[in-house]
């Protein structure tokens, strides 16, 4: 197996198999975003105290991309502070993924980080 | 009878890509054969100059080249007369001068018959009359993708103003009985209008014969340039309708209070035309007549059979596929999903299990493998929301094909699915 | 600085129509270099798809030249962010596109103040506001062609919410004082819009400095193709305002019963755009930033320089030439005529004894005779009847400059008028 | 001379010295005709008595072509039937000016042609 072809494996593993998938009841913020070029879609919510993100969960529906990126994402943030969530850089999101993208797909893999990071700003979060 | 095996060798870009390029998706755009292009360079290295009022020379030749490119344009899709032909920028222009121009005399209460197959083009103009009371009403298909006519007739009211209609869905690949339609209409007292962005490319398209008042058409989707349509209109509505942008080229006379109109069609050609684009449409028109539009046609028909027969060959898991299977009433588009994802919705969402699962591979995901392997086709709504809600999908996949789209294309096709099916299933 | 004497090489048109082709009516459209009418060729032949939405590499080839010229014609006029720049056909285009969608929200009473040296453009799309009761008002000029600041500044009122002029007059040549006319405007709470299809071509144009919340202006006037314009917009007024046309790529969402629109610019940008003419825009705007627009700016002013000095010398007789004397107000343009025929008056038709008489030359006639050697102007009313009629002309003659011209076609344009005139007095 | 030079000659004489100029009072029918490309005008008056054209004048402000072309008809029309005045085909004048036109100045050289034809018409005299 090539390297492309192992983190196309690992992307595809959190597609079949997402990790935190599902609903939250009463979170402490929740968010859906939504790409209007494709359709794909991802709702976080969040458990949020002192700061921590003790717990995530993400539901939705979109590619292998989108969803394998939240499901990704949702394994890293958990845990963390708030600040750290807030400040992950895109090309961390593209990194992660490994794979050469193009600037469609790219926006499919951000869309679940522009997600969470809303839905922190939301509930009050954002830096300032 | 064309060498279809050959048309690629006038088309640049499959020279300039390779043997490896598989494009389907030319009902989002064509390519384009030299014919075209060098029409374009040819304007601009020997006859470039504005069109109209000029009395040089130069400024001739570009006004007869215009005017020509008109006719040449009406002759093609039955019109009897160049007067009818109104040059715009795409479709998209074309049927927002009808809900401009004829939505200015709409009231309350009238209704807009549409169908919901309609692109965003035949839709968003028309509910943008609602903030006037205006009320639309969609036609509604039948299981196999067909227009329900039936329902269209229940539809059909006193009030119906207009009923627009497209003559080939670019989803569904439906051909509608747009001559029937028109009947209907006519019977009712109502404008009838066809969008033939998808018919004129790919079939025989007669306005006289259809009957319609008005046919909307892109010259980048039947090998022209970008930024070229055309606006067919029955040349005494023309006349009476009032104009949509107003400038230089489609006034008589401009007083401080007041203005009057040129004649018909530069009434509605507001500003510095698309010269170059329209005698590249030109061009394109000499190209495809030359190949004669019934083969067009025919290769068009014959490409979509073998796409149904290769598609129950290869039995590839989950392949739902759209629209009527009868090669006779649909253009040559395959619109299809690798199992079904349906819209999330939020009421089921605690029971929802995300997609991730069996034979289920989404659009994006497939357009994207299928490009690894040089195969261009689309994914997503393609500009038709609602149909895309009634069908009940997130999205499709879909080829389409064109005069030099091949057999081998096709099953290039199937083999770059069987190995996305692979991927996503491993 | 450029090499004026060789810049003819770049075009093919003139290597073409040979040395004795004179081409003066840049203003009516620009001859095109070999770059522009190459890049239209490049992207038919290596990237030809549509944009947006497609997610094979082609497409996103495609997309990525579409949004990089964007970015290319932003910086050129000074735009500090790409969104603000909406592609649209041409200039007229432009302003209709602000007239129906800013005039929405005018009402009975409201003023827009435009100057009578505008072009129709920025007339006809106001008037049609003129029936919902929105009054038009038109500062005036001086003796000397430049615009009456004080005439301006008495119009403006209260109810003014749009004041929209024309940076560079195309008849008079007159160079307006926009900054300060957009301080007038903004003082007074007014929208300020710029006609800049004069004046992009020919000099620099900062939209930050000059203060304009619009500009519009076409790409055939400044060496790029037909069918591509420019509407430069303020993005977070372009964010507030209404959609222009409905169809494919404006949208997010598109429901039975209602849309919602995509951000901007692609909210003003419906159906598919011109999509090779917005990269053979992008061209020619290297090629006019290669050139250096200060340099540009400079050579038109020479050109009017040699045009005044040689006006004076060869004393035509009856020559009349209209517009400010100083080149630095001055814009390449040069509207003149042979003897004055004012307008038919019906009241004095009596007294009227025909127009064939001393050294009177129709501006029909000369354009003609010029022609027969070889030199190309354009007469009538350039599209400013308005203008046309207060200068108390029936119509003018008029050669415009661009890059390619140079004194020795100055000197031609004299030396055929000498001709002209000597053929009518014989 | 060339015989073009000469043809030439002919009309600016027309558009210099115009035969048939001027206005009639109450005229049995008048005219006038525009051409919005160009500006020019003319403005055809006409007595007509059994049928014959039997005094015409014009008025116009325009090129030599439509004002040369304007005087050239009313000399020809005169005295002639209204049947004959109608039966004129545009190739005619063409040929009576006899000057490579091109097709806008095409239009000048038909403007006078199509003022009078209207202008009876307008009175009537078309043909059925
Ligand atoms: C000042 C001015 N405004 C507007 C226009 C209209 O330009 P376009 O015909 O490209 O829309 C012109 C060109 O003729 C012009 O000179
Ligand atoms: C049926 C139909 N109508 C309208 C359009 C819009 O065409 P354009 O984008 O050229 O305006 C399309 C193309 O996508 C189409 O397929």
């Amino acid at each position: 197996m090539t390297d492309e072809e192992e983190r196309m494996e690992v992307l595809l593993d959190h597609y079949r198999s997402p990790h935190n998938y599902g609903k939250i009841e009463n979170p402490t913020a929740e968010l859906m975003e939504y790409n209007p070029v494709c359709g794909d879609t991802v709702q976080i919510f969040l458990i949020v105290e002192n700061r921590k993100i003790r717990e995530i969960k993400f539901m939705g529906r979109g590619c292998s991309v989108s969803q394998g990126s939240a499901s990704m994402l949702t394994d890293l943030v958990g845990g963390k502070t708030v600040d750290e969530a807030m400040s992950i850089a895109p090309e961390q999101i593209v990194d992660m993924i490994g794979l050469p993208l193009g600037p469609s797909r790219e926006k499919c893999a951000l869309l679940p980080l522009n997600a969470l990071q809303k839905c922190l700003k939301k509930a009050g979060f954002g830096k300032v | 009878m064309p060498f279809w095996e050959r048309i690629k060798e006038d088309f640049p870009i499959f020279h300039n890509l390779g043997e490896n390029f598989t494009y389907l998706d030319s009902a989002a755009t064509s390519q384009k054969p030299y014919s075209v292009i060098n029409a374009l360079s040819d304007f601009y290295s020997r006859h470039n100059s504005n069109v109209h009022r000029g009395i040089y020379r130069l400024s001739e030749e570009a006004t007869d080249l215009y005017g020509r490119s008109r006719e040449n344009v009406s002759r093609f899709i039955g019109s009897s007369d160049p007067r009818q032909i109104v040059f715009v920028r795409n479709t998209t222009e074309a049927l927002n001068l009808l809900a401009y121009s004829l939505g200015h005399d709409l009231v309350e209460g009238d209704e807009i018959l549409l169908t919901i197959m309609e692109h965003h083009s035949n839709i968003v103009p028309w509910q943008f009359l609602q903030e006037k009371g205006v009320r639309i009403k969609y036609a509604d298909i039948r299981e196999d993708g067909t227009l329900d006519m039936d329902d269209l007739a229940s539809k059909i009211s006193p009030r119906t103003k207009i009923v627009s209609v497209t003559h080939v869905s670019n989803v569904l690949g439906t051909i509608n009985p747009v001559a029937e339609i028109g009947r209907i209409a006519h019977d009712n007292g109502s404008i009838f209008i066809v969008d033939g962005a998808q018919s004129v490319p790919h079939m025989p398209v007669d306005v006289g014969r259809i009957g319609c008042d008005f046919m909307a058409f892109s010259g980048h989707k039947m090998l022209g340039p970008t930024g070229i349509g055309c606006l067919y209109g029955r040349i005494d509505l023309l006349e009476k309708m009032r104009p949509f942008m107003g400038g230089g080229e489609m006034i008589r006379e401009v007083y401080t209070d007041h203005s009057t109109w040129a004649d018909v069609p530069e009434k509605f050609e507001a500003g510095t035309p698309d010269i170059a684009g329209a005698i590249g449409l030109s061009a394109a028109v000499d190209y495809l007549r030359n190949l004669g539009m019934e083969n067009v046609r025919d290769h068009g028909r014959e490409l979509m059979r073998i796409t149904f027969s290769l598609e129950s060959e290869a039995g590839i898991p989950g392949l739902i596929s759209y629209g009527p299977r009868n090669p006779d009433i649909r253009g040559p588009v395959y619109a299809f999903n690798i199992g079904s994802i349906h819209p999330m919705s939020v009421e089921e969402s605690l029971a929802d299990r995300g997609v991730g699962l069996g034979t289920v591979v989404h659009p994006h995901d497939v357009a994207s493998t299928l490009d690894g392997k040089g195969v261009a086709v689309r994914s997503g709504h393609h500009c038709a929301m609602p149909l895309t809600h009634r069908i009940n999908a997130v999205a499709t996949s879909r080829a389409s094909y064109y005069i030099y789209n091949t057999p081998e294309d096709v099953r290039r096709l199937f083999h770059s699915l069987e190995h996305t099916v692979k991927v996503y299933s491993r």
